[in-house]
């Protein structure tokens, strides 16, 4: 569906209209366009966030009450799993990169492409080929893994269901992740237009260099983590397995020296988001342009010395559980640092309440709910009781969905006219929000108490106490139906029939507002000379 | 490099590529830095094992290895240095004899894995679940890490062989400029320039009105080099091989070195 | 919810209100200003914006003030969890096992128990292990959580402070019934407690052979009654039940006699269900698998004695 | 865009043939260490030897020597990350 809808609808220009060597469907995937990479990414990941919304939708209607409602409990395993996955290694670590930053990253530094085109094909297919595999976990073998997200040994190398297959799928994920982190980094150190000096490159690019950094060097390690589970199940070699002195722990310690940096690949992005609508929408320079960029590095370098506070009562050291807990508070100043910015960049604006920003100030407030939860867990003692239970549920969405998922809407309401050339019914997409807003808070936040109580995470059937809060957050789900459809109805009857709108609608200052809406194929006719930072607007009075 | 500005922005970014080389050693790099990270958790539970089961590796033909690809790493290093002096016959020879080497390195751990297999030594054999906890270890750890290193091994005779296949069949290497503002080619000329500015090439002048523009290259020296895409391409490939040896310097000692 | 119930809840209540509290008063702040800018400098009151690009002294401030909040934080948290790492010399020592996907305590004196009973006001030390895969031991109202590690004996400590039965779940993901992996903690007072051991302690010393034997030749119904309370401490029942219901492990209802399709190397094959097969099946389960079900069960040659396993048996010849 | 022509180009084969011999005086140096007892120093000269080892294959055969400081400063960084992942599991490996 898709990809040829946009490719025969789209309003008849820019980019969309240049043909290559092939052409309908085949111009879109064997393209080495950035911005048709950046939209077939964009379209496989929306439709894969889809799946994983249904099966948390089907989690929270099992949820209801307790007993069982619709699911057996091994059926109930395999959706929180898959669920996991999808939503981890399909949606929201190559999101916001994947889709947006291959669209509008070599834009904003003034170039043509990304340094490497083919490679980032590539991986796209490898990403595809990734959901292949994923997908035929669930039906080969013997039935859908039943892991959780995170594998954890030695149960994923014992259990019967399909977890080999599945695991091959994240370990294909993750090589196309590290293209796509490579190229970028590759891209910002050689691509940068005549005189764009680093610090006179927008944000947005700025944490996609962190990210890509993260990418580079995190990712490996999982990859070989999940290898080793592969060969643990096929060839017994026993790393993990107690019986062979292998050590469960020192599996987990892998698993998080990647997947704890893997949650500043997913926040990362969205924060450079934020950090272009607030200026835009608030029509000033950001407040603090240093500290912001330095912060995303500084998340990036620290973030990768924090793994351990996942572990605290899986039996670590004593010490190993002070030195984490210390560095977890650490980590979570340069992410201070930023909100404080971003606020003080509304101060003496003249902000028109858009859409974009209604995403952004609502990413600002959840994705502090997440992080101040973020350190109630960090403190070992609280950790000791919240940890594994619902409270962590609550805390992860918040910042991912909160944070990621809400500076994803952000950046598709804030981009869309750029991408398409068209403008969506901003009546609609305000409700949309809102629905989205009030049936988050309803969904999520009763997992912190229910956390609190001591209600378990992967429980399929749970304690009578524990209904009441359980049934509000589903009623929330379905609240949060609502703004979903809504959202994605406006948007997508937009792409035909919305309003057709200039190249700066919003009057934003960065490159990509400079070209015609929807970009024209090679972006820029001349590259761009720079000799100004990225947010200057006019009529903008100085300080 | 050329008479008109379009061509200077279609050039090839060698450095870019360059760049993109060494990031992607690094994921290499990590990759097997978990596994270091493993080997050196158990060999610091299980000291005394690792000892003993080291044992039971061959000294001498983990040693025959390491001359193996350390000179396997020379061949390379100078097959990139000979067609840096633009000598194509030399590169090639050169070449050939790195992917022999590396060849030479795969069989003979073929035949090493053989011994162990054929003394009842693999991974969840019955005669291995005999040995102590820290020798099971060792023993997964080596199959795992050497296993991997030589699938490494083997990608970079691929990739070298291709390049080698390229090089002989390739010597000719065209180029299209397509895109906006060809139109403003019409009439100028297109040229390659050698290390002092001086034209090593020109093309006649571009008459007609232009949409695209092919150049083929020779394979031909400028100045003391050669200026075609191989030249990046084996140089990258060349980091790849050298990465696999550095590897390779660290496994050795820490499976034959600890008895 | 904030009662403390155990001597930890106590320093894990402090450390959460101190977050708490500061998050809630960082929360407030930041809306608050989000709010009140973006109606101050709106568009129509503000039609010029002032592009203020930073400002140094401020920055610090930010810095530096969350940096001595978190580290606050972090004092809070580790001097409760030190208290949590240190048990006690003369606390009283139970042993737990977890296996998928029940619960097994042990006391000193060889009593067993698939309940947790504790005295009141006296540190219990409980020491963790698991025989299979990654569990987790965690009783909410004392707000102590361990997890339990394969091949490594982990611990927890408490003083219980209220006599009453609380919650305990297993909280790491250990499979299909991990939700169900559930037991009590059951605090009574000092003496109670002593009288529950000694009962207990009774029905172990039950089966050990004593010199006058005809006294203690157990009568076959209190072997049933053994072999029913060992099924349900051994762990049997968590996958098998007694009612004719399928859970894990095929029900046990009407078990003795019944003929079986087990599959063993891949070949199908009717047997009828005798002593010899149950004594199998329990042992080895591995080597022949009922058909339709997976190899899940744990084999149970090291983890019963003869004894146990003829109790068992004697239990399940009678269920029908 | 920054300079383009690659300063190692240069190198010459000499220089190639001596960072082989000194590679090959390493390993048979390892390999004499290794067999005399030295106890737990063997370990720590087998390493230091190997750490030696590969920077010379870093520095020469890689050329290294003669890229552009943003190179250094990237593998001293990567190396640094490893050696981080792998020190701090040592926090909870050394103490358990
Ligand atoms: C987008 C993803 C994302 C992000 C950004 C974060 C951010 C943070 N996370 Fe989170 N986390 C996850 C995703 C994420 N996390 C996931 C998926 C899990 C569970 C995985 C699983 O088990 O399945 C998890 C689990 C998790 C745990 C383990 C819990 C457990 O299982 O026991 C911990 C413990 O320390 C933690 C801490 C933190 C902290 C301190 C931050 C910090 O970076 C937050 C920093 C932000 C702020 C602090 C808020 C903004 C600042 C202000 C409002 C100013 C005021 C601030 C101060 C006074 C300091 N997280
Ligand atoms: C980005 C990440 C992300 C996102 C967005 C979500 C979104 C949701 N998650 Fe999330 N969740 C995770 C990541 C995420 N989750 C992870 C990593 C885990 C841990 C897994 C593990 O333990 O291993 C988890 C676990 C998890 C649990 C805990 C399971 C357990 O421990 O027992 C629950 C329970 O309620 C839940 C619910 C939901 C719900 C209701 C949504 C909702 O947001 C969905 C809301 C939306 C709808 C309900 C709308 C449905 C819409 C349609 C049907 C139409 C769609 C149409 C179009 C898109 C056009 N999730
Ligand atoms: C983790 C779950 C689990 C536990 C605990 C468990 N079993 Fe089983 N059991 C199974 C499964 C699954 C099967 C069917 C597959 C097979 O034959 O191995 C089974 C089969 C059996 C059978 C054969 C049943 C038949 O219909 O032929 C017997 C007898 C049995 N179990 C006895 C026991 C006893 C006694 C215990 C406790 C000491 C026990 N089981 C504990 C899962 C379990
Ligand atoms: Cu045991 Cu969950
Ligand atoms: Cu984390």
């Amino acid at each position: 569906m898709g990809n040829r809808a946009i490719a025969e609808h789209a309003p008849a220009a820019g980019f969309y209209e240049e043909k290559g060597r092939f052409s309908g469907l085949f111009a879109w995937i064997f393209s080495t366009d950035h911005k048709r990479i950046g939209l077939l990414y964009m379209i496989s990941i929306l439709i894969l966030f889809s799946v994983g919304v249904v099966f948390g939708f089907l989690m929270r209607l099992e949820l209801v009450s307790p007993g069982k409602t619709i699911m057996e409990p091994q059926t109930y395993n395999s959706i929180f799993t898959l669920h996991g996955v999808i939503m981890i290694f399909l949606f929201i670590i190559p999101g916001l990169p994947a889709a947006f930053g291959n669209f509008f990253l070599p834009i904003q530094i003034g170039a043509r492409d990304v340094a490497f085109p083919r490679l980032n094909l590539l991986s796209w297919w490898l990403y595809i080929s990734g959901v292949v595999f994923a997908l035929l976990a669930l039906f080969t073998g013997s039935g859908p893994p039943d892991t959780g997200w995170t594998f954890y040994a030695p149960y994923s190398t014992q259990t019967g269901t399909n977890v080999s297959l599945a695991v091959f799928a994240a370990f294909i994920l993750g090589f196309s992740s590290i293209l796509t982190g490579l190229n970028f980094v590759t891209t910002i150190h050689r691509l940068r237009a005549p005189g764009m000096s680093w610090f006179r490159m927008p944000l947005f690019p700025w944490s996609l260099y962190a990210t890509g950094w993260v990418q580079l060097l995190a990712t490996p390690i999982i990859g070989i983590t999940l290898l080793l589970v592969i060969f643990e199940r096929l060839f017994g070699v026993g790393v993990f397995d107690p019986l062979k002195g292998g050590d469960p722990i020192l599996y987990q310690h892998l698993f998080w020296i990647y997947s704890h940096p893997a949650v500043y690949i997913m926040i990362l992005p969205a924060m450079g988001v934020i950090s272009e609508i607030i200026p835009v929408h608030a029509h000033r320079t950001i407040f603090g342009y240093r500290f912001i960029a330095y912060s995303s590095l500084a998340i990036a370098g620290l973030g990768s010395l924090v793994w351990g506070h996942h572990m605290f009562v899986s039996g670590q050291s004593y010490t190993a559980d002070v030195v984490f807990s210390l560095l977890t508070f650490l980590v979570a100043i340069p992410s201070a640092i930023k909100v404080f910015n971003w606020v003080s960049t509304l101060y003496k604006g003249s902000i028109v309440m858009e859409t974009p920003l209604l995403y952004a100030l609502s990413f600002i407030f959840l994705f502090s709910i997440g992080g101040l939860s973020g350190l109630m867990q960090g403190a070992l003692s609280v950790n000791v009781h919240i940890h594994d239970t619902a409270f962590i549920v609550g805390h992860f969405h918040y910042v991912m969905f909160g944070g990621t998922g809400f500076g994803f809407f952000g950046a598709l309401h804030h981009w869309f006219p750029k991408m398409f050339g068209r403008m969506y019914n901003k009546t609609h997409s305000r409700i949309a929000w809102f629905f989205l807003f009030v049936g988050f808070n309803m969904l999520y936040f009763p997992m912190f108490i229910l956390g609190w109580m001591g209600m378990p995470r992967r429980y399929y059937d749970y304690l009578p106490q524990f209904h009441t809060w359980h049934l509000m957050s589903t009623i929330g789900s379905w609240i949060l139906i609502s703004g979903l459809i809504l959202m994605f109805a406006n948007l997508i009857r937009s792409l035909r029939k919305g309003e057709r709108v200039g190249s700066d609608p919003w009057g934003g200052s960065t490159l990509e507002w400079s070209i015609s809406s929807p970009p024209p194929k090679e972006n820029f006719e001349e590259i761009p000379r720079i000799d100004h930072g990225p947010y200057e607007f006019k009529g903008a009075s100085k300080e | 490099m050329s008479a008109t500005g379009i061509a200077v922005e279609q050039h090839k970014d060698y450095i870019g590529a360059k760049i993109g080389m060494w990031l992607f050693l690094f994921t290499e790099l990590l990759l097997f830095g978990g596994m270091f990270l493993l080997y050196s958790v158990y060999r610091s539970k299980h000291p005394a094992e690792f000892h003993n089961a080291a044992a039971e590796l061959d000294t001498i033909v983990g040693t025959l290895n390491t001359i193996i690809l350390l000179t396997s790493s020379l061949t390379m290093a100078l097959s990139i240095a000979a067609i840096h002096r633009g000598n194509k016959r030399l590169c090639m020879i050169l070449l050939a004899i790195t992917i022999v080497l590396g060849t030479c390195f795969l069989v003979n751990k073929y035949f090493e894995w053989g011994a162990k297999f054929s003394h009842g030594i693999y991974p969840n054999s019955e005669y291995l679940l005999s040995f102590e906890k820290g020798e099971i270890l060792f023993f997964g750890l080596y199959f795992t890490m050497t296993g991997l290193h030589g699938l490494h091994v083997l990608v970079g005779i691929i990739v070298l062989t291709v390049m080698l296949t390229k090089i002989i069949n390739r010597p000719h290497r065209g180029v299209v400029f397509e895109g906006v503002g060809m139109e403003k080619l019409q009439g100028a000329h297109l040229a390659v320039l050698g290390e002092r500015d001086e034209r090593v090439w020109e093309s006649e002048a571009i008459d007609e009105t232009v949409r695209s523009v092919a150049i083929s290259f020779k394979y031909l020296p400028v100045g003391k080099r050669i200026r075609v895409e191989e030249y990046a391409n084996l140089e990258t490939s060349g980091l790849y091989w050298h990465l696999v040896d550095i590897i390779w310097i660290f496994l050795f000692p820490l499976f034959y070195l600890i008895t | 919810m904030f009662e403390s119930l155990s001597n930890i809840a106590e320093s894990v209540n402090t450390a959460f209100f101190f977050i708490l509290v500061i998050s809630i008063a960082m929360l407030v702040l930041i809306t608050f200003l989000m709010v009140f800018f973006v109606i101050k400098y709106s568009r129509k009151r503000h039609p010029t914006s002032k592009s203020i690009e930073g400002n140094k002294l401020l920055e610090v401030v930010w810095t530096v003030v969350p940096t001595l909040l978190v580290l606050g934080m972090f004092y809070f948290g580790w001097v409760g969890y030190k208290f949590m790492k240190d048990v006690p010399e003369d606390a009283m020592v139970v042993n737990a096992t977890g296996r998928m996907w029940s619960w097994l305590f042990e006391y000193e004196n060889g009593v067993q128990s698939d309940t947790l009973w504790v005295p009141l006001g006296r540190s219990v030390h409980v020491k963790l292990e698991s025989q299979d895969v990654l569990h987790s031991f965690y009783v909410p109202a004392f707000k102590i959580k361990q997890d339990l590690v394969p091949g490594m004996t982990n611990y927890v400590w408490f003083t219980a402070k209220e006599p009453g039965e609380y919650e305990l779940f297993c909280a790491e993901y250990c499979g299909q019934r991990h939700s169900y992996m559930l037991s009590k903690v059951v605090v009574l007072p000092e003496d109670e407690f002593n009288a529950w051991l000694e009962k207990e302690a009774k029905f172990v010393s039950e089966r050990e052979p004593s010199p006058d034997a005809d006294e203690r030749e157990l009568t076959e119904a209190s072997l049933i009654r053994r072999g029913e309370r060992l099924s349900k401490i051994k762990g049997c029942s968590a996958c098998h039940s007694t009612d004719g219901s399928r859970m894990v492990g095929p029900t046990f209802k009407g078990i003795f006699g019944r003929s079986t399709v087990v599959v063993a190397n891949g070949e199908e094959r009717e047997v009828v269900v005798d002593e010899d097969y149950l004594r199998k099946a329990t042992l080895n389960p591995e080597a022949e698998i009922v058909k339709g079900f997976q190899a899940l069960m744990p084999p149970q040659r090291s983890l019963l004695d003869d004894e146990e396993l003829d109790a068992i048996i004697e239990y399940l010849k009678q269920l029908k | 865009m920054e300079d383009e022509s690659p300063k190692h180009g240069l190198v010459g084969y000499g220089t190639y043939f001596l960072t082989w011999f000194a590679l090959l005086v390493l390993t048979a140096l390892t390999v004499t260490v290794a067999g005399m007892k030295l106890g737990s120093l063997s370990i720590l000269t087998a390493i230091v030897i190997a750490c030696v080892k590969s920077s010379v294959v870093l520095f020469f055969f890689m050329h290294l020597k003669y890229e552009a400081p943003v190179f250094k400063i990237m593998v001293l960084v990567v190396i640094l990350v490893l050696a981080i992942f792998i020190g701090f599991t040592f926090f909870d490996v050394s103490f358990r």
